[in-house]
């Protein structure tokens, strides 16, 4: 089977500095694939080359297994690949229903938009995540914190991603709005959607995650299947750089 | 009052504009108020208001546009060399297509120059100040250039309907009409918004709230009109009127309404036509997001670059409409023509609600805008104080009114 | 005010220094014929004027007196103010309607006197430009009659154009600045100065000062301003041409009152016809003659009250100028 | 070049200035690159400059002040008057102390206005485009007040040496010996940064970057004064001020250098000590930190308001002193000095690199900013060109140094 | 013993929502108070209130007994009250340190700002939070989301707070960072500073919180000793706003 997606040896470097050094890791169709690491490891970075947000210094991208040249995010759209932003990235200035279809709003027959029509799917998707939502006509900057997290999911579940990379997504979310995530997640894989999940809750990755890949200060420690490790080891890969037998070291794996 | 849902911004600005208005008629003993005074109020701001409705755009998306005066400028030297000079050597003089020729270039130059500017802004960065100063020291300029300097005149007769005036005036009929399509549909589209919002199950304004806006709207497009009409022809025009249409001058004289003007009629449709496309289309959707955040609407895969020199090209060939109708009203094209209008359209914005940190503004209040800054300079004038201290108040009403308007906004809030 | 007809006067831009002189004549008049004063200032904007013109009429102007920023863009207004059966004065500058009354000094005739001083200190050398703002006809009205009489000197090689430039908003210090550049490319060698009028002048001759040039080249002016006088009297600036705004506004504000009253235009006491204009159209028009002023008859001017002994006499050494003494 | 962490905005202008500089020398057949005018330049450009400073800090807080052409312009009437008409007769003419008071009353006159209007934008919430457009309007009209429109000469001869000029050029030895301070105190500054650096074990430059850093720094001050000294003063004041002195004249003339100019020396003297104030004291923190997020700045216990209109009272006195330096300059009060000084001034921080957004600029940046306008300025007319061409050619040249900045810029980071 | 704080009957309502509505919650010394509720209840708001941030339509704040006005965040930290904001609140334009010490910068004897000092001072506070953290002469703009999370969380503890809100201070955070903030919690509390804790991670609650306080749609459901109930009572207070027996109801509590 060919994988969804395969990133092959991607570098940036910000002044200087390497955030992303190597890189390589894959998806496969229904499958999720946790992306961990320390604070600044360069988790979001990576994934943004993917989205489209930045470009590579170096490094090749596959999707289904042909080279893709990904410039900007309307070619990451064009691929199916949608993302929920640790930044959340929304507009604060319009509503709820105004982010969500950014970009691919609903027109009527002349052309015009239709608020109506966006507002009715806007609440349904909500309603979902979030069932205490009621603010759909405040521009989302006098929104909470989950709140602003919920909409930025909901546009991208919207949309029939082919492949979805979730960074942080249940980060300001609520106990049954977390809940609410996971089951999400467990639907999109059964419909084969591939998902990259970056994540700080080792508990809802061992939950959710069919493999881990670990990043370490801008390189890859190591990958593995949930089921051939510990949290624990996991916990080593993050922290100290150590990649246990069950997986698949990286370069930044550390000397054993 | 919160039950009618109006939007604050407007309501606020409305006020204060009244007050300048009652001012101003109490200080000039009635002078003001009067159907005359208002019918060349609404001619003089006409072309400060299309294009404010332009830089509204611009504003929301972060930017500036300093060259609308010096673009005014020169598409005016060139729409009027045109239809002074060139065209009546390839289709004679007062040829009816004329005007219209002039009119379509003068918008497709002035959308031209500014599309060119928004490419530069928006496709090689540089900053919106830089360029568009940049463009009014180019275009001033090239007004300049175009006959060295010389005003050129007379303009195109039926080119010149597009300035006002008493030919550029519709009539009391034509006006009656405009209005109650007008009317009908305001009552149309509130009617359509609202079945739409209930069919959907969402929460809309009680009927008793909607038939009041709805009445309110009508009211203000009905008395427009009326003072319109309420505004005769100058007895020596009318005479001369009646006598070359083989008429009698009767014994009391003669009231041959003016009805409404040309260019106000254009640039109501522009406030319209702008409104639409800033409210309910998708490129206006991506201005007021990008103007909210650059970064997120791009990474939601709108085309900012674009987006953003059609911005510009817009504001220019709003500029382009205005140097038409400035150089009508004027019947004369001078390089001089705009000088400063980058200020009072900005001006306008800014005192419609518009913020420069972008992301917010309506065209509407834009053009409330306008029609502030023109009751003050004119205003000004029908209460003959001396003419520095003139504008000393001028300066001093404008903060003033900004103030009020900000102050009532936060208490409706 | 008196209970007689109002007149409204449309000034072009009030920031020059003349304008006030204009105004208090206008006014001290209207108050004597029983009118009322009315006025709006269109900031150099012939846009603005137009708009002007509007309310002056709305605010039951019976005669107008205009100080067009632009010839050609006045006429609507004008027009309008006619069709109303409102007599206009073009004040100043040239408004080729025949409907209109036309009183002024001639400018090109005041660009020839303002050659013809420099020519008599400097017959023959390296003449420079310094012209009004690009966006005033005036500016080229000026600058055409100082050509006038150049032309031949130049023609005939005694006279060299080393240098001219328009100055935007006929500001004093853009005149320097461009003086400046000017005695940078000549390496000084410039033997005399044609500015536009007195604002200008100075910027010239502040620029002269920085070069010790000051006083040894001849720079003209117009509109006889204090500070300018001043520098006649100094020896920095060598004329300036006195266009006696007092007349002038007196005329104005007299003729508008009896156009107000209904006389004909031809009824105006020193009315002319003439047809000189560019369109050559026939116009009744009334012409007062400007004065050169120098150093040698200053006293005219003082004699006149145009401006008080103290404010040009300053800190002249007594005995150098006889008019100070 | 990374070693050597030079900021990249800064070398990216320098090479647009130097740029600009050589192709008008070349156009010019060398006459650009003299001596004498670029020492005319760096006292053209001394009024600009000054108020570039304080428009950083107003546009860096996300602050916008159109007025200042209108301070400088109601400012400088008021000392001309001041020291004209009624400081003479208070302590009589050419009184000693008559300069230093006028430009105190001038500094404090500007600051106090800038503050009046600092405190409309920081504590009622007006927008300060609308706040200094307003001004602009009363200080211009208050500016043709104080004199009605007269314009008033001569200034106090002391008064008139902050203006250059000869007699406001310090001589070939006050310079030197400024130099040489100048020299010293970039050496003891940036030793002490280091050794603290140093001190507390941060990375430093490697010393021999730091080296070539403090010697291209110095070679500059040096260079600048050479230039400054290689212009003489023109042989006929020379020979006067000889013969005043009771020399002779000698056979071959007398090369007398002017040396710096006391204007240009107050700018410098300004530049630094807004540098100090943006970069190393509480204040200047404050300013960026409003800049970069006003609500963070006052969540963080930053008294936001109080900074801001403090910023506008700086910009204020500011103004008031380029008021000085112009009227001093000009050595006349005029009504109009100063029109549409806002806008050199406000693009002379842009082209420096300043963000409209709010946040982002250096007072150096600023300062060759307003050097890059007046050599696009003052080279035009050593160029000879038609002054309407000359604005169509600068246009073009301002942007493409905007853009070749921006691009140098982003190749370097 | 006198609260350090008690808000009384506290209301603030946007545009004509409720976001808090008459909540009343205190805080002893040496005491963590967690204060949960979904997203959207109004616990930011609440906190916001207290910080000087917003200002109370209605209601009474106490310090140490006495009834003070708190207008704006001056105000709140002359009380010794320091906030760590959801939102972050970072100026994105200068450097950690510089955030660090924003409104109380060291300065040198001749008043300039003493950089190198504070460098140094930040470098020793962000080593004990982040010891991956290298970045301190970018603006904070460069940092990832959870190294601007140190950098906030670094100015709040920095100054000698003697009340210290955190409003969800480890959601961007990794597993090693977020047990570094526990241990801090735990010291600062035993220093007797008291501490306002939003969170939405109800382990973590039980581990550092000695009470908790619900909010469900603006309303306090209740306050409760963490050794008095469950997590699942704890869960129900939240979704449910069903308040449990060893709880003390507050006026948002489902009527039983
Ligand atoms: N500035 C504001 N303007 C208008 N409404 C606001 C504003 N701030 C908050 N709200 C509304 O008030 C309610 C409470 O918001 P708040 O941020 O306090 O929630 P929260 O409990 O902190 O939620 P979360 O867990 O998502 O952070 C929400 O419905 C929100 O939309
Ligand atoms: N735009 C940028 N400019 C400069 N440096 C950047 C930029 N974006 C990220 N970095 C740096 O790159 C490194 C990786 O950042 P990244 O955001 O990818 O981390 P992360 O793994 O997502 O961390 P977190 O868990 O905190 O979100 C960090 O050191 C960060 O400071
Ligand atoms: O008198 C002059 C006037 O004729 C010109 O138009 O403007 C400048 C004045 O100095
Ligand atoms: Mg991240
Ligand atoms: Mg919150």
């Amino acid at each position: 089977m060919t994988p969804l997606v395969e990133m092959r040896g991607i570098s940036i470097a910000f002044g200087g500095i390497k955030a992303v050094d190597g890189v390589s890791i894959d998806l496969m169709p229904g499958e999720v694939v946790a992306l961990l690491g320390h604070n600044g490891a360069g988790k979001s970075t990576l994934i943004k080359i993917l989205s489209g947000a930045y470009r590579a210094d170096a490094g090749e991208i596959r999707v289904r297994g042909e080279t893709v040249e990904i410039a900007s995010p309307r070619d990451a759209k064009r691929f199916g690949i949608e993302t929920i932003y640790q930044t959340l990235a929304l507009a604060d200035n319009v509503d709820a229903a105004a982010n969500i279809f950014l970009g691919r709003e609903i027109v009527t027959r002349w052309g015009m938009l239709d608020d109506a029509a966006m507002e009715a799917e806007t609440r349904k998707v909500m309603a979902r995540l979030n069932p205490h939502f009621v603010r759909f006509s405040e521009p989302v900057r006098a929104l909470s914190g989950g709140q602003r997290q919920s909409v930025a999911i909901a546009r991208a579940i919207h949309f029939n991603a082919r492949i979805l990379i979730m960074d942080e997504p249940t980060a300001a979310l609520g106990p049954a709005e977390t809940a609410q995530v996971g089951e999400l997640v467990k639907q999109l894989k059964a419909q084969g959607i591939g998902i990259f999940l970056i994540s700080h809750d080792i508990h809802d990755v061992f939950d959710l995650a069919d493999r881990v890949s670990v990043m370490k200060n801008g390189r890859l420690v190591g990958t593995a299947r949930t089921a051939d490790v510990t949290k624990d080891e996991v916990l080593g890969m993050i922290i100290l750089g150590k990649c246990p037998p069950g997986a698949q070291p990286g370069p930044g794996a550390m000397a054993a | 009052m919160r039950r009618l849902e109006l939007d604050p911004r407007l309501v606020g600005m409305l006020v204060a504009l009244a007050l300048i208005w009652v001012g101003f008629d109490l200080l000039s003993g009635g002078a003001f108020l009067t159907p005359r005074n208002l019918w060349n109020l609404s001619v003089q701001t006409a072309s400060i208001g299309i294009m404010a409705c332009g830089m509204v755009l611009v504003i929301v998306t972060r930017n500036i546009d300093l060259s609308v005066g010096a673009i005014l400028g020169f598409v005016g030297m060139v729409v009027g060399v045109l239809q002074a000079r060139w065209l009546p050597e390839i289709i004679g003089l007062e040829h009816p297509a004329t005007a219209f020729i002039a009119v379509a270039c003068g918008i497709a130059l002035g959308g031209a120059i500014g599309l060119f500017q928004g490419t530069l802004v928006a496709f090689l960065g540089i900053p919106s100040f830089i360029v568009t100063l940049g463009g009014l020291l180019v275009w001033r300029g090239g007004a300049w250039w175009v006959t060295q300097g010389q005003t050129v005149a007379p303009m195109d007769g039926r080119f010149r309907m597009l300035g006002g005036g008493i030919l550029g005036a519709v009539g009391a009929t034509a006006s009656w009409i405009l209005a109650g399509l007008g009317c009908a549909a305001i009552i149309l589209a509130m009617l359509l918004a609202r079945r739409r919002r209930l069919s959907f199950g969402f929460p809309a304004r009680p009927a008793w709230a909607q038939g009041v806006v709805m009445g309110l709207s009508c009211a203000a497009v009905l008395g427009a009109v009326a003072v319109a009409n309420a505004y005769p022809i100058p007895v020596g025009v009318a005479r001369r009127m009646a006598e070359a249409q083989g008429l009698t001058w009767p014994e009391g004289g003669l009231f041959i309404p003016h009805g409404l003007a040309l260019p106000v009629i254009v640039a109501i449709g522009v406030g319209i036509g702008m409104t639409v496309l800033a409210t309910r289309t998708r490129f206006g959707r991506y201005v007021f997001a990008i103007g909210g955040n650059p970064e997120a609407a791009e990474l939601s895969g709108v085309n900012t670059r674009r987006t953003v020199a059609l911005v510009f090209g817009l504001m220019g060939a709003l500029a382009g409409l205005s140097a038409c109708i400035a150089t009508a009203r004027l019947n004369a094209a001078t390089n001089a023509a705009g000088t400063l209008d980058e200020l009072y359209v900005i001006a306008a914005a800014v005192i419609g609600g518009t913020s420069l940190a972008g992301g917010l503004g309506t065209v509407a209040g834009a053009m409330l805008g306008a029609l502030v800054m023109q009751s003050l300079q004119s205003g000004m004038v029908l209460l003959g104080v001396d003419t520095p201290l003139q504008n000393i108040v001028v300066g001093l009403v404008l903060v003033f009114a900004v103030w009020l308007d900000g102050a009532w906004r936060r208490r409706l809030a | 005010q008196g209970r007689g007809p109002v007149v409204g006067v449309s000034w072009s831009n009030f920031q020059e220094e003349r304008w006030k002189t204009d105004e208090a004549a206008i006014q001290a008049a209207l108050r004597a014929g029983g009118g009322s004063y009315l006025s709006a200032d269109a900031q150099s904007s012939p846009g603005k004027q137009l708009t002007d013109i509007e309310s002056l009429l709305a605010r039951g102007a019976k005669a107008l007196i205009v100080l067009a920023q632009d010839a050609a863009a006045i006429r609507p207004g004008v027009q309008k103010a006619i069709d109303e059966g409102v007599p206009v004065v073009a004040y100043d500058r040239l408004i080729e309607m025949p409907e209109v009354f036309y009183l002024t000094f001639d400018n090109v005739e005041v660009g020839r006197m303002m050659a013809r001083a420099i020519l008599a200190q400097k017959p023959q050398g390296n003449y420079a430009f310094i012209k009004g703002s690009s966006s005033d006809p005036n500016a080229d009205f000026l600058f055409r009659g100082s050509m006038e009489v150049l032309k031949p000197h130049i023609d005939a090689g005694r006279i060299r154009n080393v240098g001219e430039a328009y100055t935007d908003g006929w500001l004093p210090a853009n005149a320097q600045r461009n003086m400046e550049q000017m005695l940078t490319r000549n390496n000084n060698r410039i033997d005399a100065v044609v500015a536009a009028n007195d604002g200008t002048a100075g910027g010239a001759i502040a620029a002269l000062a920085a070069q010790g040039m000051a006083g040894s080249v001849p720079v003209s002016g117009q509109d006889a301003d204090r500070a300018a006088l001043n520098r006649i009297a100094q020896g920095t600036q060598t004329v300036t041409i006195w266009k006696d705004a007092r007349d002038l506004g007196k005329a104005a504000a007299e003729i508008a009152l009896r156009l107000a009253g209904g006389a004909r235009l031809a009824q105006v006491p020193g009315a002319t016809s003439w047809n000189e204009g560019p369109q050559k159209r026939a116009m009744t028009a009334r012409f007062l003659a400007p004065v050169p002023v120098t150093r040698d008859n200053l006293g005219v001017i003082l004699q006149a009250g145009w401006a008080p002994k103290e404010a040009v006499c300053q800190g002249v050494p007594a005995g150098r100028v006889a008019a100070c003494n």
